[in-house]
């Protein structure tokens, strides 16, 4: 594989923190400050694409930008796998600026310059993630996103969102630096290095027991990725206005989450370090559990933003749970349910706000015939749910055909259970909506007919449920990057 | 005899006598000159220590004569003393002056009283 | 509240420093005082000059002198002390002092010797060190007199002095 | 001229000391000009001392010319300078800021002699660090000691009387136990100097008076650094004192007192001594400090005034600094030093922006700083910057040291120290994160901008109430915001300081093999 | 004997001083105290310290506490209250110094390694290199004059803090101290 020195990693994690300058001095302008901000969301998305080619070559883009002590570097690194998540969040950042746009001023809300500059740095950082060529890099650009996103969960500055934001700092800061960072440093200590390495770093360098005390360590630290009893911050970011879930849920946070997962344990361990001290397994189980727990919480919720947000709890183990499998299908499914699940679930958000601002309903049992009100929202709607359940022609169908071959080929019966069971869940708590929306009466002393929410606010959620098909009939792309990723590590 | 045995060692437990007096004055009591008459006793014992090391059996004061040969006391401790001493005289009228400037803002140098009209501000 | 308490206890202490300066100026006391004066800082003068060869040095020196003009305030009251050592002949002698040694120890940098090295100040080292403490001995004996001045001035002050 | 800076970074501030009330009594303002060039003049020369170690390893000075036993000598190698260059540079900035805050918080007519102490303070400082004499490290200690008392009290309220007495009485004991310490030593070894001590040292570690010494002087230093039992004269003192004297103490004092202790452990005793030796004292330490790191955030947790909340942070980060040279292995004290470095700056300039804020408003409670985003962007920028580097977050200076800390008990197989260092960064971040959400997260009492639903479609567009920005004059701002910067800087760029470090801690250690390393 | 008296008449006065309840006469009996120390250093042939002891302990110390004395109208609470915490510190204290001292060479031992290793040469090339009889005077300001420097820097630190802390000046109406207005109008 061929290696490219090159500064654009660094300036697609630029640009989004230059536009927050920007942003912040044309406060009094909103329609600048708009600009800046989809204007950077453009740059930064070709920026990416403009280093699809070589990566899709197999190559690999790097760029060492500072060394902070000897061994302690931030440098970035484009592969495969980091420019996946590069591109789903960079074009999702492009929809989701659009609709924040819409969503924000139909509601009048308040400290807008305040919102979108927090919104670009939660971007910047989760570039400098997805291209991150070492833990202590990820490690910053992790905590960056926590920091950033505190703003907007708190962004309502009321008592509940204050606290709400409270709770998801304590724990997304805590866990990282009471787990993560020791875990960054036992790494340091035995493999004398933090750089990403496709065959991992720590083979050989750690007996066994260390290397599990290490990954337990990541595991629970890298909270963002939603494992239970981890999960709690995601409910309690709920108070957050619409367009932040979406990027939290779908986007930034939880797939950052994801994301690093999977790079530590493909990267810093290495399929063969655990599959020769077989720790994948127990890995899968727990994300099993995660699972099914998550689930049939996400069934008892009323709140459709908290059904959404135990939905992403579980569809996250999912990441997990595939790539702990540890064999080539189970990765690649892994790698496509990042980037598949995103469209799904902004899709699904979307919508829970389309209809906020239409209506200002926020639960369930308010939904009751609304597909009368709202038809183009609430196709988006099915469409999402649709990929959740995981049933074509949807994306969520992909990955999960390839999870389930992984566990075959894991020879893990229980994980096939477990996803079967899991299926009929997604769709127990995902089709009565659907029902409700077009089959049913509205309640009494509602105003039937026509009423949709704002364009600014439809379009982006119908582009994203596009997205989610176009997964299934091309994800020709997709699977070629994957591919590259798989051929590495295995 | 027994006073030679007991001279070889007699200066340094009274250093650490005076060492605790000058010390407990220091924290257990509450009125600040006190406290400071304290701190001056707790100084001098160290003074006392040095200038008992400085003496040699036999010794005269280390002023030359320069004419006949002799056994002089140790300069060297008497020299780090007289510094001692200054410095334990400027602190002292540090100290005093502070002790002025509190009875001027709170009308009474008793450590107890001042705290107390400190906790009733807070 | 303790304000106006602080207040009241203030000028108890303000009466205290009334009687605390001699109001009585004894005739006898003063002459006495007059007369004796000079010879208290001759003896401390001595008592600088003498450092080398015996017992004393600048810093008890100074503060004989110190001491005699302290008897000359409490004697003649402060508003007469200051006229004789004003506030800022005070000021400069406190300062004048450390410069005196601080200057003296600097001189021998130029005549390539290190700081404080008096040794380089004349060509005979031996002269050179005599000279320098000498110097320094007074330097000393300055700042510490000025110094117990300014304390017991400082410290007797009645609030209404100035 | 090079050969003589070290004697020059001493009899400069100290002249110019003793000279700045006259030039006052011409003019006042002239005070403040000798203050700045007299320290700004330091930082030059500590800055050319630096490059003449980092050239020649190490410099000596005989003073008076007499060879060392005899006469007092200077000895200058990586560590001294650089201590000396942190406490010169937070000497310099102290004085610029002081020009406005003096202004306001002292009276005219005792600026001069506030300038002059001031520089008696640093001098002394300084004096302490230069020195490779224990005695003149007694004598200089008490220059700084005596000025820093009567600065302290300086303070605007009645209280700031009383912490200065106490911390006059308590650090009086520290200093008499300190000076008892020296006659034992002196008494076993017959010499002062402190390579001689050393030399002569060897054969009688074993003796009591030996290890007394050590004790008497540890807890005298122990006194000054504030190390946690013996912490209790610091918070009130760094919270009434004038706001400059707050922050150049906090930034300064302690640290040299640190860097005496480093010397005494390991360049008058060795690690031998502190390890193999009948008393494993090193262990003591590390108790004390993992104590005091642990107990200096949970007090600083229980502060309504930031102030306090700050000195009591301090007690904490002492105790960081104690823990990395207690662990008697290079990356500790590599870390140590750093965390020297790094909370000179980082409390430095938490200091430093609470002086503004006093000077703008006078308030100092937690409470106080609700919606001080708008109204001091800029300072709390530096406040935000300060306070991520206290956390420890990367990319600050606050990071590095931390990071060598941890590494350090693991290596030493301390890991115990690392659930420590974590508590207690995650403490500090809940305390500092009450401040940063006033500050950022909440409106000012009274003004309900920005509060709520309703002002106008585009958020904080106009029309949308806001508060009127009034940051920190430029003199306050400029050197607040140098500090906070630095703290980045440094925090990137750690490899020149940690080279200087790892120097230092190399010469400390000498060929010492180490503790039982477990990995 | 009087070696033996001295020391114990000093112990005596300071527990007087310390417990006497009156300031004035604790102020007295620390003057006595002082000279008894004086006499103590002419014992033991330190003639300059003794000077010093004199002039300072008993002389412009006694008569600072005085002034203060007299400017504060002090007097101690009438019954003192016993502080246990103080007593154990004060107790550990002497126990630690109690133990260091067991193996100190004893008192006046001409072969302690002081009369060894530097002093000999200072008594020896004192009045060659300086031609100053007094060796302590040429050790205090030739071979250690730094210190001195040092010391008068010490000195002249107290008196520039004493002035800044206790100066006012005339006219100057806000102005009466440097802290504890703003106390005061509370």
């Amino acid at each position: 594989m061929s290696i490219i020195e090159s500064a654009v990693p660094l300036y697609a994690v630029l640009v989004s923190l230059l536009a927050t300058v920007l942003i912040g001095l044309s406060g009094r302008y909103p329609n600048v400050r708009e600009t800046w901000t989809i204007s950077a969301a453009l740059v930064k998305f070709g920026l990416v694409v403009s280093m699809l080619p070589a990566v899709m070559k197999g190559g690999v883009i790097q760029y060492n930008a500072v060394s902070v002590l000897p061994g302690l570097n931030i440098a970035f690194r484009v592969d495969s796998l980091g420019i996946i998540l590069a591109l789903t969040a960079s074009f999702l950042w492009i929809i989701t600026s659009l609709y924040a746009i819409g969503y924000m001023r139909s509601l009048e809300e308040h400290a807008q310059t305040r919102f979108y500059m927090c919104f670009a740095v939660a971007l910047s950082a989760t570039m400098g993630a997805a291209f991150s060529a070492n833990v202590f890099t990820l490690f910053i650009f992790y905590e960056i996103i926590t920091v950033s996103t505190y703003a907007l969960v708190a962004h309502d500055e009321t008592p509940e969102a204050v606290s709400g934001a409270r709770r998801y700092l304590t724990y997304l800061l805590g866990t990282s630096i009471i787990f993560f960072l020791p875990a960054m440093v036992l790494t340091y200590i035995y493999a004398g290095t933090l750089d990403f390495h496709s065959q991992g770093i720590l083979a050989g360098k750690a007996p066994a027991v260390m290397v599990a005390i290490i990954l337990l360590l990541y595991i629970v630290g890298i909270a963002k990725a939603g494992m239970m009893p981890f999960h709690l911050w995601l409910p309690s970011a709920m108070v957050a206005p619409t367009p932040v879930s979406a990027l939290l849920h779908a986007v930034a946070v939880v797939k950052v989450g994801v994301f690093s997962v999977v790079r530590i344990v493909l990267y810093v361990f290495g399929v063969d370090l655990l599959a020769g001290v077989g720790l994948g397994v127990y890995l899968a189980y727990f994300a099993c559990l995660t699972i099914i727990v998550a689930s049939i919480m996400a069934l008892r919720q009323d709140n459709l933003k908290l059904r959404l947000a135990y939905s992403t709890v579980s569809q996250l183990s999912y990441v997990v749970l595939a790539v702990a499998l540890l064999t080539p299908s189970g990765i690649t499914s892994s790698i496509m349910h990042i980037t598949i699940h995103a469209f799904g679930k902004i899709t699904l958000f979307f919508v829970a706000g389309a209809i906020y601002v239409a209506t200002h309903k926020k639960y369930i049992s308010q939904l009751n015939g609304i597909g009368r009100q709202m038809p183009f929202t609430m196709s988006g709607f099915t469409v999402g749910a649709l990929s959740m359940i995981a049933v074509p022609p949807v994306g969520g169908f992909v990955s999960k055909w390839y999870l389930a071959m992984g566990a075959v080929e894991a020879h893990m019966l229980p994980v096939l259970i477990v996803i079967a069971a899991s299926t009929l869940l997604n769709a127990a708590y995902f089709l009565p909506i659907v029902y409700a929306a077009f089959f049913k009466e509205p309640l009494p002393g509602e105003s039937p007919g026509f009423q949709e929410a704002p364009a600014l606010v439809v379009a982006p959620l119908m582009l994203t449920a596009a997205g989610a098909l176009a997964l299934f009939f091309w994800p020709a792309l997709l699977l070629d990057l994957t591919r590259t990723v798989v051929s590495l590590v295995t | 005899m027994m006073i030679e045995l007991l001279l070889t060692k007699y200066n340094y437990w009274v250093c650490i006598v005076l060492m605790m007096i000058g010390l407990y004055a220091m924290m257990a009591k509450d009125n600040l000159i006190k406290k400071v008459i304290g701190l001056n006793i707790f100084q001098s014992a160290v003074l006392l220590f040095f200038i008992s090391m400085s003496k040699i059996e036999g010794g005269t004061a280390p002023i030359l004569m320069l004419n006949q040969q002799a056994l002089y006391d140790n300069p060297l401790p008497q020299v780090l003393m007289l510094t001692a001493i200054v410095v334990g005289v400027s602190v002292t009228a540090v100290a005093l002056a502070i002790i002025m400037l509190i009875y001027k803002a709170y009308g009474t140098v008793e450590e107890n009283l001042i705290l107390e009209m400190n906790k009733r501000n807070e | 509240m303790n304000g106006k308490a602080a207040e009241k206890h203030r000028h108890e202490a303000l009466a205290a420093g009334h009687e605390e300066l001699p109001r009585h100026r004894h005739v006898i006391g003063r002459t006495v005082t007059k007369i004796l004066i000079p010879f208290i800082q001759l003896f401390g003068l001595y008592v600088i000059a003498h450092g080398e060869l015996g017992p004393g040095g600048g810093f008890q020196g100074g503060v004989i002198l110190g001491v005699s003009v302290m008897l000359y305030i409490l004697v003649f009251g402060l508003k007469e002390g200051s006229r004789r050592v004003t506030t800022n002949a005070r000021d400069l002698l406190v300062s004048a002092g450390v410069l005196i040694f601080g200057v003296i120890g600097l001189l021998s940098l130029p005549l390539g010797g290190k700081y404080l090295q008096y040794g380089a100040l004349l060509d005979d080292p031996r002269m050179g060190n005599h000279l320098g403490i000498m110097g320094v001995e007074i330097g000393i004996g300055i700042t510490v007199a000025a110094v117990m001045i300014t304390l017991f001035c400082e410290i007797v002050r009645r609030d209404d002095d100035d | 001229m090079n050969k003589e800076l070290p004697i020059l970074i001493i009899v400069v501030p100290l002249l110019a000391a003793v000279l700045t009330p006259l030039l006052g009594k011409l003019r006042r303002e002239l005070s403040w000009w000798a203050a700045l060039l007299t320290t700004s003049a330091c930082f030059v020369f500590s800055v050319l001392i630096l490059q003449d170690v980092l050239r020649e390893g190490k410099i000596t000075y005989w003073l008076g010319g007499w060879r060392p036993p005899l006469g007092i000598e200077y000895v200058i190698d990586y560590l001294n300078a650089f201590v000396l260059v942190i406490v010169a540079f937070m000497a310099f900035i102290g004085a610029v800021y002081a020009r406005s805050s003096v202004e306001q918080e002292i009276d005219g007519h005792r600026t001069p002699f506030f300038y002059a102490v001031y520089l008696l303070f640093i001098t002394g400082l300084m004096g302490i660090v230069v020195t490779g004499d224990i005695f003149n490290i007694y004598v200089f200690l008490e220059i700084t000691s005596i000025a820093g008392y009567a600065l302290i009290a300086m303070g605007r309220r009645r209280e700031a009387l009383v912490a200065s007495f106490n911390y006059l009485i308590v650090g009086t004991i520290g200093a008499t136990l300190f000076l008892l310490g020296i006659g034992y030593l002196y008494l076993v070894t017959g010499t002062l100097n402190i390579a001689d001590l050393a030399l002569r040292l060897e054969g009688i570690y074993h003796t009591r008076a030996v290890a007394t010494a050590f004790v008497l002087i540890t807890v005298g230093l122990g006194i000054k650094i504030a190390l946690f039992p013996m912490h209790a004269w610091l918070p009130n003192s760094y919270a009434f004192a004038p706001s400059v004297i707050s922050a150049v103490m906090a930034a300064t004092a302690t640290k040299v007192g640190a860097y005496a202790l480093i010397r005494i452990m390991f360049s008058v005793y060795n690690p031998e001594f502190l390890t193999a030796g009948a008393y494993n004292i090193n262990y003591i330490l590390l108790a004390f400090s993992g104590v005091a790191i642990l107990a200096g955030s949970i007090l600083a947790i229980a502060q309504k005034d930031i102030k306090k909340m700050l000195a009591y942070s301090s007690v904490g980060q002492v105790g960081y600094i104690v823990l990395g040279v207690s662990l008697m292995s290079l990356t500790g004290i590599v870390g140590s030093l750093m965390h020297i470095l790094n909370h000179a700056l980082m409390k430095g300039s938490l200091f430093l922006v609470v002086g503004a804020v006093v000077y703008r408003t006078g308030i100092t409670s937690i409470e106080g700083f609700k919606g001080m985003g708008k109204k001091m962007p800029v300072s709390m920028a530096a406040f935000t910057i300060g306070a991520l580097s206290m956390i420890g977050v990367p990319l600050t200076v606050g990071f590095v040291s931390k990071w060598y800390l941890a590494v350090a008990s693991i290596e030493t197989g301390m890991w115990f120290f690392v659930p420590v260092i974590l508590v207690s960064s995650l403490l500090t971040a809940v305390y500092f994160w009450r401040v940063i959400d006033n500050i950022y997260f909440k409106p000012a009492e009274g003004d309900e901008a920005g509060r709520g639903r309703g002002h106008g479609v585009y958020g904080d567009a106009p029309g949308a109430p806001g508060v009127k920005a009034a940051d920190a004059p430029p003199w306050m701002l400029a050197p607040t915001v140098a500090v906070a910067l630095l703290c980045l800087v440094f925090g990137v760029y750690a490899s020149f300081p940690v080279d200087v470090a790892e120097k230092a801690a190399g010469i400390l250690l000498g060929e010492w093999g180490g503790l039982h390393v477990n990995n | 004997m009087i070696d033996i008296a001295i020391p114990l008449f000093l112990v005596i006065c300071g527990i007087a001083v310390v417990f006497v309840r009156d300031l004035f006469g604790s102020i007295m009996i620390f003057s006595v105290y002082s000279l008894v120390m004086a006499i103590e250093w002419v014992r033991l042939n330190a003639v300059d310290v003794a000077i010093t002891e004199a002039s300072v302990g008993a002389g412009i110390s006694t008569v600072l506490f005085l002034a203060v004395l007299g400017k504060t109208r002090s007097r101690e609470a009438p019954k003192g209250r016993f502080n246990p915490g103080a007593m154990i510190i004060t107790v550990c204290l002497g126990a630690i110094l109690l133990y260091g001292t067991a193996d100190l060479p004893a008192l006046r031992d001409p072969n302690i390694p002081p009369s060894a290793h530097v002093v000999p040469e200072y008594i020896s090339n004192a009045y060659k290199e300086t031609g100053v009889t007094n060796v302590v005077t040429a050790v205090l300001a030739s071979y250690r004059g730094y210190d001195t420097l040092g010391e008068v820097t010490v000195v002249s630190t107290a008196g520039l803090c004493a002035i800044m802390l206790l100066r006012r000046v005339a006219g100057d109406a806000k102005d009466s101290g440097p802290a504890g207005w703003e106390g005061l109008r509370k």
